[in-house]
């Protein structure tokens, strides 16, 4: 159940890295960018799935589900955690990203990759 | 204590530095047949310097021309301090021929004292080992007299 | 009782963020107080790391700090845990040690900048997420030291946005470098798929019982977490964004990122191969590393040899010293760890120098182009002076530091050449790169310092004293590591060596003892902590010699002192006698700089060096190929070889 | 730990000043046979002494654009470096400094220091010949560092057995044992590259583009007179003698005779052999190369020499 | 690039051979045959014609007047060698030949007076009595042409 996760998050690895290598457009790159951060962020998500697995929250009805059938079985929560940081760190560099983009907008009066390019040789 | 010793070895290692100052290189390809194998000037010591910084003697050929005259002087001066000037042929030393024209600037001996003269129209071999013989003495009792006077100059 | 030194590590990271929070809240307005605040921040967390560093390199005792006080639980590690052995002492000495002496180096040096209030803010938060980045224990909290590194390398490096290429630099910096994170992020999830932790010692010990070799899931692990910090260490397929970013950050920001940043990314691969993943001992992933090190020496030193720019060139030249660096650890002998060790601390010193000397150059003549410089050792001796003695480190001239950790990799790689053929060329280019780098600063000192003044450099004057404080410090320190190599490896580097080799120690020390053997069944090997020997070479020696020579000299020279005049008159026409010999002109002004020296050497390898711009082509989608390229590269040879 | 012996070795024996006079000797006896092959008479043997002491009478100019401290300091760096590398250098087993494994390495380095002390003074000095002239003495430098490293590093592999040595000592012993390093046939290319590497590293004249004294004037030493001058041409005589007392150390090493005077006396020959035949030789029949010649020439035919011993030393034979 | 190794046989033998070089200051030599060296002046043949101060190209020829008394006066002629050509012009033309360019070539000299050759020479005042005589020849002629 969990392989088209994993083969999503595959997907959106490769597409971004594809727009990261083919497109021109400054803001197709930050697109690119934010592609890469959500496919990450859905593998580890995927990552810590438990099968059958509840929520991990301790609200009192796990102790009979503990004495029933002997374990309490929850979701890994670390992973949820790793996501909640990676998805804050992929904002961030989104906000940022475009705020560059935008100077480089102003200063170089052009958003083609092909005509930013002074610091070359 | 290596006093002499200097003095005695500023005679047995004269370098040239060769000026032609509009030479028509008559006295030029004479001075050089002088570093032949056939006339061997090195083994008097004698060696082309590439800067007048390295040179001792100074060699003028050719007459003054007006044009190349403050280079000529300007050259000679920056050469360190034991130094002879020799005029090699006749043309620095009077201006030979071309004495009366427009562009002759005068002998040499007008702005600098000359020291040795090596008189030719294009001058023997010989004639100019022997000139720079004299010069490579000259340089000897220069070296000495600049040591007695304290060496500033 | 856990004496006070046992907090250092967390407080010193903590301090820095902390005076990054102040210097924005209350530095806003006057200059003084934020100074005040940036600089005490610093001088703090530079003596809790010495504090640290005597504590553990020299005492030779393993700090473990669990954050929360969560300590394992039935040998499971749950908490975020700080370790600290000789390597990362090692390499937080390095990172506060550069802090420090930037800090003091940019009071004056950005005065001028009018964004100056922002500038501390960006300056703390990027050295406080170095020094996490070194100090941490956990794979995750690496990841969000990186992620903060990266941001704060972005801004500071885009931080003049008026300067030519600063906005793009930033730019691409950002797009290369969350490229990298993402790689780094992703190896880290496959590796906590695998062993469900994120503690780096438990995990080496998982990863040992797991085994590496044919499971799919690792080797990808391996190649994604090589090429996210392969990607921050700046070797070739990703140097590209290094080159821009050196050259647009201001001086004392360059001289972070070949200080700290790019050392960042060399812990970072020594952490993944020699400790989590073990795979160092595999001979093919020796050559990988080598591979990728030999080649970022010689494209980085060659690239610099047509630089016209005084921070481009010196930038290209980190990469190329990087190159020995990593070339020297992916040796995975303790002779060639000893040497690339001993040479990160070594470039880190002449390199933070010579960018602190193009820091100078450009405050005093606001140039940083060769080819419009010249004469400035009249003008600004100091400078000159230091930048000599940098430019001799670097290229490896024997009394200076980079001569004897380069020997240390010259004997490792050739002792490692024994066995395969490969290595021999290893040593020879390393061996040329040595030469050019000689070159290409013979090239910025005759061109900047020495050669024909120029007319419009008549008013310029030596730096003030807070900028030459820092980087005289840094001076002796070049000669100070170069003249006693033997001190310095026995007290600092065979340490960090032995904390590398000793994988076992590292992880029982953490999650408690006998623990690698109940996980891993096999017995903890101590490596014996053999003094690693680079040839008792006593420059002592050579330093006597020099002192009688001299002496000799000034005596026959003195003697012959009568007959001959100093006569280097000040005037401003010199006269016939001192006036630069032309040949008989009259002195003109005509400099032999930059671009016209080396002919012989460029007409040669003309096809070469055109093929090379070329590459450096400055658009970001080429060089985000290249780095994905190298990514799927690494993730294919990986796969065939273990 | 500093006993008295190695003042004698710094200041006397391999140190100063036997470099001084055998240098001086060498260069004296290169000038004569020089001259002979061209039919001439040449210099007296003392020519080198008498042209060291009256540039060392004479005045010192320093120019108005030279930063004077560089200027006339960069002379003793040269001079101190290749006294340095004669008291390294093993003679049939005597080292002066014998307990230093110094190796080649060291070596490499020290000699790059002469060439920094020429290219560091002429920068200082501030004329446009300079410049010209260092640009060409770093790619000199550069080209025959190529080959000098190969032929170092198929040495260190013959002479080290199963393993690779860098050290001289090793290098010593080897010969010592097995005779000397050019009777191994497999070593008999790097000798060929090595014999063609020593000119360019003197700067001897058909590869001494950088003192071009015809096109550039004398390149970096163009300002120089005087004292400083005078130590220039002296490092140019004791490094014929360094780098050919190299080339036997590596290639003509063999039993010695037990007395160190005996051996010294020996070694002082092979360097006068090896000076003939890969300068005066070379100087007497070559015309000067242009810069970028002498860099593909090194880069290629004797880098290539270099590479075929290099390949079959590895191979073990 | 072919970097052959010319005349290596001719050195290396050449190194036995004796050099052909000619110790000059050391062993005396004399000049060719007709050697246009130094000049010499023979001041008694000297008929003052000026000849060959106008043939030299150089301008090397001087005649100064030293003494005059009422018989004779004397000149004195100086060869000035540092603007000399040696083209021997004036020995050429000299009708007395009083002029000749020997075969001496050693002209160094540290002073100026060391190249300049001088001579004298005295030229006999004419009687001016002598107008007399003349007019006797006059009468000659005239009665002739009666």
């Amino acid at each position: 159940m969990m392989i088209q996760n994993y083969v999503c998050s595959i997907i959106l690895l490769a597409l971004g890295m594809y727009m990261l290598m083919v497109k021109k457009n400054l803001i197709q790159i930050v697109c690119g960018l934010g592609l890469l951060d959500y496919g990450v962020n859905l593998f580890i998500v995927s990552v810590g799935y438990n099968e059958g697995g509840t929520a991990p929250l301790y609200v009192g009805s796990e102790l009979e589900y503990l004495a029933k059938n002997g374990a309490v079985y929850f979701v890994d929560p670390v992973p949820q955690a790793l996501t909640l940081t990676s998805i804050v760190i992929g904002a961030c560099v989104t906000a940022m990203a475009l705020s560059i983009v935008i100077r480089i907008g102003q200063t170089y009066g052009t958003l083609e990759a092909d005509q930013i390019r002074r610091l070359r040789g | 204590m290596f006093d002499n010793l200097i003095n005695k070895s500023a005679a047995k290692s004269p370098w040239l530095f060769h000026i032609n100052a509009g030479s028509c290189n008559g006295c030029d390809i004479e001075l050089v047949a002088v570093l032949t194998p056939r006339y061997d000037a090195e083994r008097l010591g004698f060696r082309l310097a590439g800067t007048p910084r390295h040179a001792d003697i100074v060699v003028v050929t050719g007459p003054l021309t007006a044009q190349i005259k403050d280079r000529v002087l300007r050259t000679i001066e920056q050469v360190p301090e034991p130094r002879c000037i020799v005029t090699m042929g006749s043309c620095p030393a009077s201006g030979n021929v071309f004495k009366d024209g427009y562009t002759y600037a005068g002998p040499l001996s007008k702005y600098v004292d000359v020291d040795v003269d090596i008189a030719g129209c294009a001058a023997k071999p010989e004639t100019v080992l022997e000139g720079l013989y004299q010069a490579a003495m000259i340089l000897e009792q220069k070296r000495k007299d600049m040591k007695n006077k304290g060496g500033q100059i | 009782m856990m004496n006070y030194v046992e907090h250092f590590p967390a407080l010193a990271t903590m301090v820095l963020f902390l005076g990054a929070f102040l210097v924005t809240i209350f530095g806003g307005k006057n200059k003084t107080l934020r100074i005040f605040l940036a600089m005490a921040a610093a001088t703090a967390s530079f003596v809790m790391v010495l504090c640290v560093a005597k504590y553990v390199i020299i005492d030779g005792n393993i700090i473990t700090y669990w954050l929360g006080n969560w300590t394992p639980v039935k040998d499971y590690a749950i908490g975020i845990g700080l370790e600290v052995d000789s390597l990362n002492a090692f390499f937080a000495l390095l990172v506060t040690l550069t802090t420090y002496l930037s800090g003091w180096y940019s009071i004056k040096y950005m005065s001028r900048d009018e964004g100056g209030d922002y500038y501390y803010t960006l300056y703390l938060m990027l050295s406080g997420s170095v020094l996490g980045l070194v100090l941490t224990g956990d794979i995750f909290n690496m990841f969000v030291m990186i992620e903060i590194m990266t941001f704060a390398c972005v801004a500071l490096t885009a931080f003049r946005n008026w300067s030519k290429g600063a906005l793009e630099a930033g730019f691409k910096y950002l797009v290369i470098g969350s490229l990298g994170s993402t790689c780094t992020l992703t190896g880290i999830a496959l590796l906590y798929a695998q062993c469900h932790t994120l503690n780096m010692a438990q995990l080496s010990a998982m990863i040992a019982k797991v085994g590496i070799t044919g499971n799919s899931t690792m080797i990808l692990a391996f190649a994604l977490l090589i090429t996210g910090f392969g990607i921050k260490s700046y070797a070739v397929p990703f140097h590209f964004v290094a080159a821009d970013a050196y050259m647009a950050a201001p001086a004392s920001v360059s001289m972070l990122f070949s200080g700290m940043v790019n050392k960042a990314g060399v812990y970072g691969l020594i952490r993944v191969c020699y400790i989590i993943l073990q795979t160092m001992g595999l001979g093919k992933v020796q050559t990988l590393l080598v591979a990728v090190g030999t080649v970022s020496m010689f494209v980085g030193v060659t690239m610099a040899l047509n630089q016209h720019d005084f921070k481009r060139l010196l930038a290209f030249h980190s990469i190329s010293q990087i190159g020995y660096v990593l070339t020297a650890i992916g040796l995975g002998t303790a002779l060639g760890v000893a040497g690339g060790l001993y040479h990160a601390m070594n470039h880190t010193l002449f390199k933070g120098l010579l960018f602190l000397c193009a820091g100078a150059v450009y405050y005093a003549t606001g140039r940083t182009n060769l080819n419009n410089m010249g004469g400035l050792a009249k003008k600004m001796p100091q400078t000159c002076i230091i930048f000599l003695i940098a430019a001799f480190s670097i290229s490896g001239l024997p009394p200076f530091n980079g001569f004897v950790s380069k020997w240390m990799i010259y004997q490792a790689i050739y002792a490692k050449s024994a066995q395969s053929f490969g290595y021999l060329f290893v040593t020879v280019v390393a061996l040329i790169t040595s030469t050019l780098t000689l070159a290409s600063f013979i090239k910025v000192t005759q061109s900047a310092f020495f050669g024909q003044s120029r007319p419009e450099f008549d008013d310029v004057k030596e730096v003030p004293g807070s900028m030459l404080l820092p980087m005289w410090v840094m001076a002796i320190l070049c000669v100070f590591t170069g003249v006693a190599p033997k001190f310095v490896t026995e007290k600092l580097i065979t340490p960090a060596v032995n904390a590398v080799m000793s994988v076992n120690k590292y992880i029982d020390t953490m999650m408690g003892a006998g623990y690698t053997e109940k996980i891993t069944g096999s017995a903890a090997t101590e490596i014996s902590a053999e003094q690693i020997t680079i040839g008792n070479w006593t420059p002592v020696m050579w330093l006597v010699l020099f002192g009688i020579v001299l002496v000799a000299f000034t005596v026959v020279a003195v003697f012959g002192k009568s007959s001959r005049g100093y006569t280097n008159n000040s005037k401003e026409q010199p006269d016939n006698k001192h006036a630069t010999f032309f040949g008989g002109e009259m002195a003109t002004r005509s400099t032999v700089v930059g671009s016209d020296l080396f002919w012989g050497f460029r007409h040669n390898f003309k096809g070469y060096f055109e093929k090379l711009e070329g590459i450096h082509s400055g658009v970001v989608n080429d060089y985000a190929v290249w780095a994905i390229g190298a990514l799927a590269v690494f993730v294919m040879y990986l796969n065939a070889v273990l | 730990m500093f006993n008295p012996m190695w003042l004698f070795y710094i200041l006397v024996f391999p140190g100063a000043l036997f470099c001084f006079v055998a240098g001086t000797l060498l260069n004296g006896l290169d000038r004569k046979v020089y001259a002979k092959m061209q039919q001439r008479i040449g210099p007296p043997i003392l020519q080198p002494f008498y042209d060291f002491m009256k540039l060392m009478g004479k005045e010192t100019i320093i120019p108005y654009e030279a930063n004077k401290t560089v200027f006339l300091g960069a002379p003793v760096v040269g001079f101190v470096a290749l006294v340095t590398i004669m008291l390294l250098l093993p003679q049939f087993g005597f080292t002066a400094f014998g307990e230093l494994n110094a190796d080649m390495i060291v070596i490499i380095y020290l000699l790059t220091i002469p060439a920094a002390s020429i290219i560091i003074g002429g920068a200082a000095s501030g004329s446009p010949y300079a410049g010209v002239g260092i640009s060409r003495e770093m790619v000199s430098v550069i080209s025959f560092e190529l080959p000098l490293v190969m032929v170092l590093l198929a040495i260190g592999k013959k002479a080290g057995g199963d393993g690779v040595t860098f050290s001289m000592k090793a290098i010593a012993d080897y010969q010592a044992a097995n005779g000397a390093m050019i009777c191994q046939w497999s070593m008999i290319p790097a000798a060929l590259a090595m014999l063609l590497v020593v000119p360019c590293e003197v700067g001897c004249h058909p590869f001494d583009v950088a003192e071009a004294e015809t096109e550039i004037c004398e390149g970096p030493l163009v300002e120089y007179s005087g004292a400083p001058l005078g130590v220039f041409k002296l490092n140019y005589y004791v490094k014929q003698l360094v780098v050919s007392a190299l080339f036997a150390a590596l290639f003509l090493g063999g039993k010695g005779t037990g007395i160190v005077a005996a051996d010294a006396a020996i070694f002082y020959g092979e360097c006068l052999l090896v000076t003939f035949f890969s300068m005066t030789l070379i100087r007497a029949t070559c015309a000067r190369l242009k810069v970028e010649q002498v860099f593909k020439f090194y880069w290629t035919v004797v880098a290539g020499l270099a590479l075929v011993s290099l390949v079959l030393a590895w191979f073990g034979l | 690039m072919a970097f052959d190794f010319p005349f290596v046989k001719e050195a290396l033998t050449q190194m036995f051979k004796k050099s052909s070089c000619e110790e000059y200051p050391f062993k005396p030599k004399e000049a060719f045959p007709n050697y246009r060296g130094r000049i010499v002046f023979h001041g008694d043949r000297c008929i003052k014609c000026g000849l060959c101060e106008k043939v030299c190209a150089g301008g090397a020829i001087h005649n100064v007047l030293i003494s005059e008394d009422e018989e004779k006066e004397v000149y004195e002629r100086t060869f000035d060698l540092t603007s000399c050509t040696f083209c021997s012009y004036c020995s050429d033309f000299c009708s007395k030949s009083a002029i000749e360019l020997t075969g001496d070539f050693h002209m160094t000299g540290t002073k100026h007076e060391d190249l300049l050759v001088k001579g004298q020479y005295t030229k006999v005042k004419k009687k001016p009595v002598a107008k007399a005589a003349p007019a006797a020849k006059a009468e000659s002629c005239d009665n002739k042409a009666e």
